[in-house]
């Protein structure tokens, strides 16, 4: 295995306790490969959703995939992954199986969450997915109580938590910050800050616009990564890992990106001009990281078409599941309001 | 009257606001996203050119801060509308609003009152699962020291948010989301309407149906069903939760004799609960039959269609509960 | 059944705590002022000395963020017992009680329960007013995947949180604060006791008084009094409020064709008209009067001992309105 | 006139255009006048409370006199207060007349709130004092509300907002710092930390205990002074005031200050020990500013008898005004769940 350094990757992991990433060609083909799945996955979402295949919310993840995949590297199984609304990267990122998630997507019973979740809605316990959560800041609780079980049960198990830049104005970003410090609970704080609460401008949503300056009055370790260099966001997480798994309680990461699309499916986007949003793309981070793997001479013609053929088959696989799939009967519908078994209202 | 023009339920909404910003120099507008982006739900587009970022003020996600903001600017002399996208994200504003709006002029022995309006957006039909789309508005009208008002004509859309803010006290106003695209005509002046008093939307001798906002529609469409079969059903309104227009209601079920409630929210302890209860008080002995209820199914709304269309009440749901309290 | 000892409510929260703790470490406890200040209300006294600061956990003032880490332990198999000292402080914790807590499971298609318990301390009676005295158990025994249990006798304080901790979905106990010094006998080895049923804690065949939590006492005075008069008034103590025991209630008053509910919370969609629309859907026809409210007034509680009381309901006047039911 | 600069008190106002305190012989005696005179209605009230006259919640300002007494004096009549459960000091401070306070305590229908608050809301429109407010961070949003009132009416006035640090726990205070300080709105944000929440150190609520640097980390100035010296809390808070008169936005006082007695009336006080309750009462703000006095021949003693004897007569008349109050009629429960004249459920 070779170590390569690409462009705009960190310095070297600060802590000397933090593996180096060992980024072998192989391993940097799968980072690649991972972005390219989620980006073409959510293309045939956006299609399916023309032809109302999929309804309700769907908040595409365009321009961050570096993000989910960089950040689930640095996980273990055992980790526990908390996500928001915009979360099929994650999920995907994570080995949710894409038949699963199309499903959901579907509203079909064989969907990861059957049918009841939706886009916004995922989960999967095998992976130790815990959503899909809708309500802007509602997954920070949830993530450090995630933590706090295994802090209390001994298990070296950390908990990574997506959110937007948006949910650091919410009270329970606050609340939940201090009490994972004063706890010193595993959690990762990933901040996916893409500039924009829907079509609200980070500076009108935070007096203090570096959101790991605010993480850091916490007193946790904070860093601020480019969020569109899936590398240095692998980096960095694995870094943050390291220093939870040794107990030094939560870290906090702000990865600087850009959502490329409306916030949801449909969005006059008024609130930003086409050249912004332009100049972002060029900084695209599957652009960027697959030009310089092929400048760096370690993606091959042959490695990309072997890639999209992979993809463009286990997106036709996952919609053929979702197409072949049931709807859960209208006689199911009560089930899960409360555990089975256990009496009902 | 004037003469009548097309429109839908969404810009009357935003006339509404367009013209208490005219009228009243106290009024402003502040929410997540009604500026720039012109209302999640479309209703404040353009109001942020006419007005500027001072009365059209988008917020951070901060529903618990900014509530409380509109709590406070009405106690400094204020007519503020404070929006909260969906109703699900008032459970973070609840403590300012229950804690502080509906309590402060009791608690002050009446030295402080809260000229405050919030809007919300509420309701199933759109898929966006068990996070967006609940019915709360009777759950909030448990609450002394708030009204409770849910606008489900073009008039009303238009109407109320007017006398909400002439109104001394914390109002809520709640919009169902398949409301917004709703169109019709309306006279082109229209203006005010009262916020106390429900209103009879068809007469009907056999049954009374009461209901309100989104569910107004398929009750009308119910009626007409029934009116095939020959059963001559009215159809009551409610128009505001809270205070509740029990005359209304009673003067109603003493003609019909029967009365369904259909209401889209949960039925324990719902709209549905509160007016059977209050049908049994006041009108017990007029009664030939138990009151109805045609409720939403008690389950966080799903997201799959078929799922969430069998959660909410359906036309043929009411016409069967109305058959059912005239034992047919 | 062992020898009785004497013991109070307060004692007996505390040793269902207590043994929980002995019994299973995936149990703790958590919320404001739990550990070193021993619990607002004296509950957990002691309890940090035995089981230390992980177990007996003393959380900042975050109710929304503790609130959720309960419901997060819970997801990571852990049962955390979450105190929240006063039912209007859960309002800043609402969010996740409803959007996660109650939600989890259905929007996760059966994925992830949450086994979580969540104790607070409801009602009025020691003249703290409008922000810490209100009555909320019925308000919230409105929202689905919730359970809600209000213990009122010592066996209960006693026996629901275990069974409750047995729950895989979250369970709200209200523990009514004028019931913390309630002394009585209690079984030395009293254990677990249903969540599911109500009780009859006395016959009659009068009418049928239906009641919970604090109001249980003045309900059973009530009795006695209405006793003197030849009066038979049943007692049903409804120890749950969701899910509701219709059966049991719809028997009682089947037997009496009478009833009145007595609930110190606000009467407009409250755990009493809930109660009155079952009994008119299920006994509509076994009903000789029309079920009767006794609650509490609809005013932010005030602080003023006679104000207070005036606001909530009294021996007199549930005797006044049994009497009225059976039209004396 | 004369300028006297007290030990302990600050460096000179940072702000230029902040004018000095006239700290005038008449000045300071007014400043021990108005502490004795909280301290003394305070203790009349524990004994009150022990004769059953008052009841309820009763949570004592002792030992924290100075941070009412010093802040309100940088305030205008048109400006706004908003205190907490813990209260007496700063509506008696704000000027709030003492038997509409006492009769309050009482559940007068002469008090304050008319009996419907007692010590915990006390509420006076004369005075702009917005409460008492027993949910702990309730009044921030409050305060930032009334001060965009202000704002967006063009009024010079600012608005005062009390709390604990264990307020600074809360969303509300994250959402509250955020807004004020996006919005430049005129609010004087005073914490005092008095270091226990109830029976919650510190240490156990904060992962960052000084609180004025968590302010900070929303871009707002803030200090931290010495709670027990009233001079000191007086000149910070006439600074804060002028820079928000000038349109600079919010400011931020963390005042370190300690409760020398109970939480409310009753508690076991396990959560610290004698000693240290000691130490800090020898800091004693009215034991150390009256010494203070007197060693500088300020506070004669005929002076002190002065000011002993208008109190003593102050609280005598609020007591008699208190206990010949009336009861409001039960018949008057309902008023004012609905303004008057308005529709009533
Ligand atoms: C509590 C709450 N408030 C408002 C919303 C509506 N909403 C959904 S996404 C969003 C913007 C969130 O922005 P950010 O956290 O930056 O995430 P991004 O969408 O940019 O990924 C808003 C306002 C919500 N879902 N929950
Ligand atoms: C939201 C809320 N949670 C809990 C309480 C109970 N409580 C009252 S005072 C208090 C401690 C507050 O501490 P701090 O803010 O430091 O103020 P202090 O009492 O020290 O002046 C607590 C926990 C409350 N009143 N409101
Ligand atoms: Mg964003
Ligand atoms: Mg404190």
């Amino acid at each position: 295995m070779t170590d390569i350094a690409p462009p705009g990757s960190p310095a070297p992991a600060e802590d000397p306790r933090a593996p180096r990433p060992h980024l072998s060609r192989g391993h940097l083909l799968e980072l690649l490969h991972q972005m390219l799945r989620i980006r073409r996955f959510e293309d045939r979402c956006a299609e399916l959703y023309s032809y109302e295949k999929i309804r309700g919310f769907l908040h595409l993840y365009d321009g961050e995939e570096a993000v989910a995949v960089g950040a689930m590297r640095a996980l273990a199984p055992e980790d526990a992954v908390v996500a928001t609304y915009r979360e099929h990267g994650h999920a995907l990122a994570r080995g949710v199986p894409m038949p699963a998630v199309m499903a959901e997507m579907y509203g079909k019973r064989e969907g990861c969450s059957r049918g009841r979740g939706g886009s916004m809605h995922l989960f999967d316990r095998a992976h130790r997915f815990y959503g899909g959560n809708a309500i802007v800041g509602g997954g920070l609780p949830l993530a450090a109580g995630l933590a706090l079980a295994h802090k209390m049960r001994g298990e070296p198990a950390l908990v990574a938590c997506f959110f937007g830049e948006g949910a650091s104005a919410e009270g329970t970003f606050h609340e939940s910050l201090n009490l994972a410090a004063l706890w010193k609970l595993p959690v990762l704080f990933v901040c996916e800050n893409n500039r924009y609460a829907m079509g609200t401008a980070l500076r009108y949503e935070e007096s203090e616009p570096q959101i790991a300056r605010k993480a850091a009055s916490y007193n946790l370790t904070a860093v601020t990564v480019d969020g569109m260099d899936v590398v240095a966001v692998e980096a960095a997480a694995r870094d943050a890992a390291t220093a939870i798994r040794h107990g030094d309680g939560p870290r906090f990461i702000e990865a600087e990106t850009y959502r490329f699309r409306a916030h949801s499916m449909f969005d006059a986007q008024l609130y930003r001009d086409k050249e912004e949003v332009e100049s972002w793309r060029a900084k695209g981070p599957i652009r960027r990281f697959r030009t310089w793997l092929e400048e760096s001479g370690l993606l091959h013609p042959q490695d990309l078409a072997g890639i999209e053929a992979a993809i463009e088959a286990e997106i036709e696989e996952a919609v053929r599941f979702a197409e072949a799939g049931g709807w859960e009967p209208v006689g199911e519908l009560e089930r899960f309001v409360y555990s089975e078994g256990a009496a009902a209202s | 009257m004037s003469q009548p023009v097309e429109t839908t339920y969404r810009e009357c909404v935003k006339q509404a606001i367009r013209e208490a910003m005219i009228r009243d120099q106290r009024v402003f507008l502040m929410g997540e996203d009604v500026g720039h982006y012109g209302g999640c739900y479309a209703v404040s587009k353009g109001l942020l050119a006419e007005f500027g970022e001072e009365r059209i003020r988008d917020t951070p996600l901060s529903e618990n801060a900014f509530t409380g903001i509109g709590i406070g600017a009405a106690l400094g002399g204020l007519r503020p509308i404070v929006e909260i996208m969906t109703v699900n994200f008032s459970f973070l504003a609840l403590d300012q609003i229950i804690n502080n709006a509906a309590t402060l002029l009791h608690m002050s022995g009446g030295a402080f009152n809260v000229p405050l309006v919030i809007r919300m957006a509420t309701g199933a039909g759109r898929q966006l699962a068990a996070q967006h789309s609940h019915s709360m508005e009777g759950w909030y009208a448990h609450i002394p020291g708030l009204k409770v008002l849910t606008p489900a004509t073009l008039e009303d859309a238009r109407g109320m948010l007017w006398t909400a803010l002439e109104d001394p006290d914390p109002v809520l106003i709640f919009e169902h989301v398949m409301l917004y695209n709703r169109s019709g005509t309306l006279a082109a002046d229209a203006g005010p309407v009262d916020i106390a008093k429900a209103a009879v939307r068809r007469e009907g001798s056999d049954v009374s149906l009461l209901t309100y906002g989104g569910a107004l529609y398929k009750t009308l469409e119910a009626a007409d069903k029934l009116a095939e079969e020959g059963i001559a059903a009215e159809v009551v309104d409610l128009r505001v939760l809270r205070p509740l227009d029990t005359a209304t209601i009673v003067a109603s079920v003493a003609r019909t004799r029967r009365a369904v409630v259909i209401d889209e929210g949960w039925r324990s302890g719902g709209v549905s609960a509160e007016i059977a209860a209050r049908i049994m008080e006041q009108a017990f002995w007029e009664l030939d039959a138990p009151v109805e209820r045609v409720c939403g199914l008690e389950v966080p709304i799903p997201y799959a269609a078929h799922l969430e269309q069998a959660a909410l009440p359906q036309v043929e749901g009411i016409v069967a509960a109305a058959r059912r309290s005239l034992g047919r």
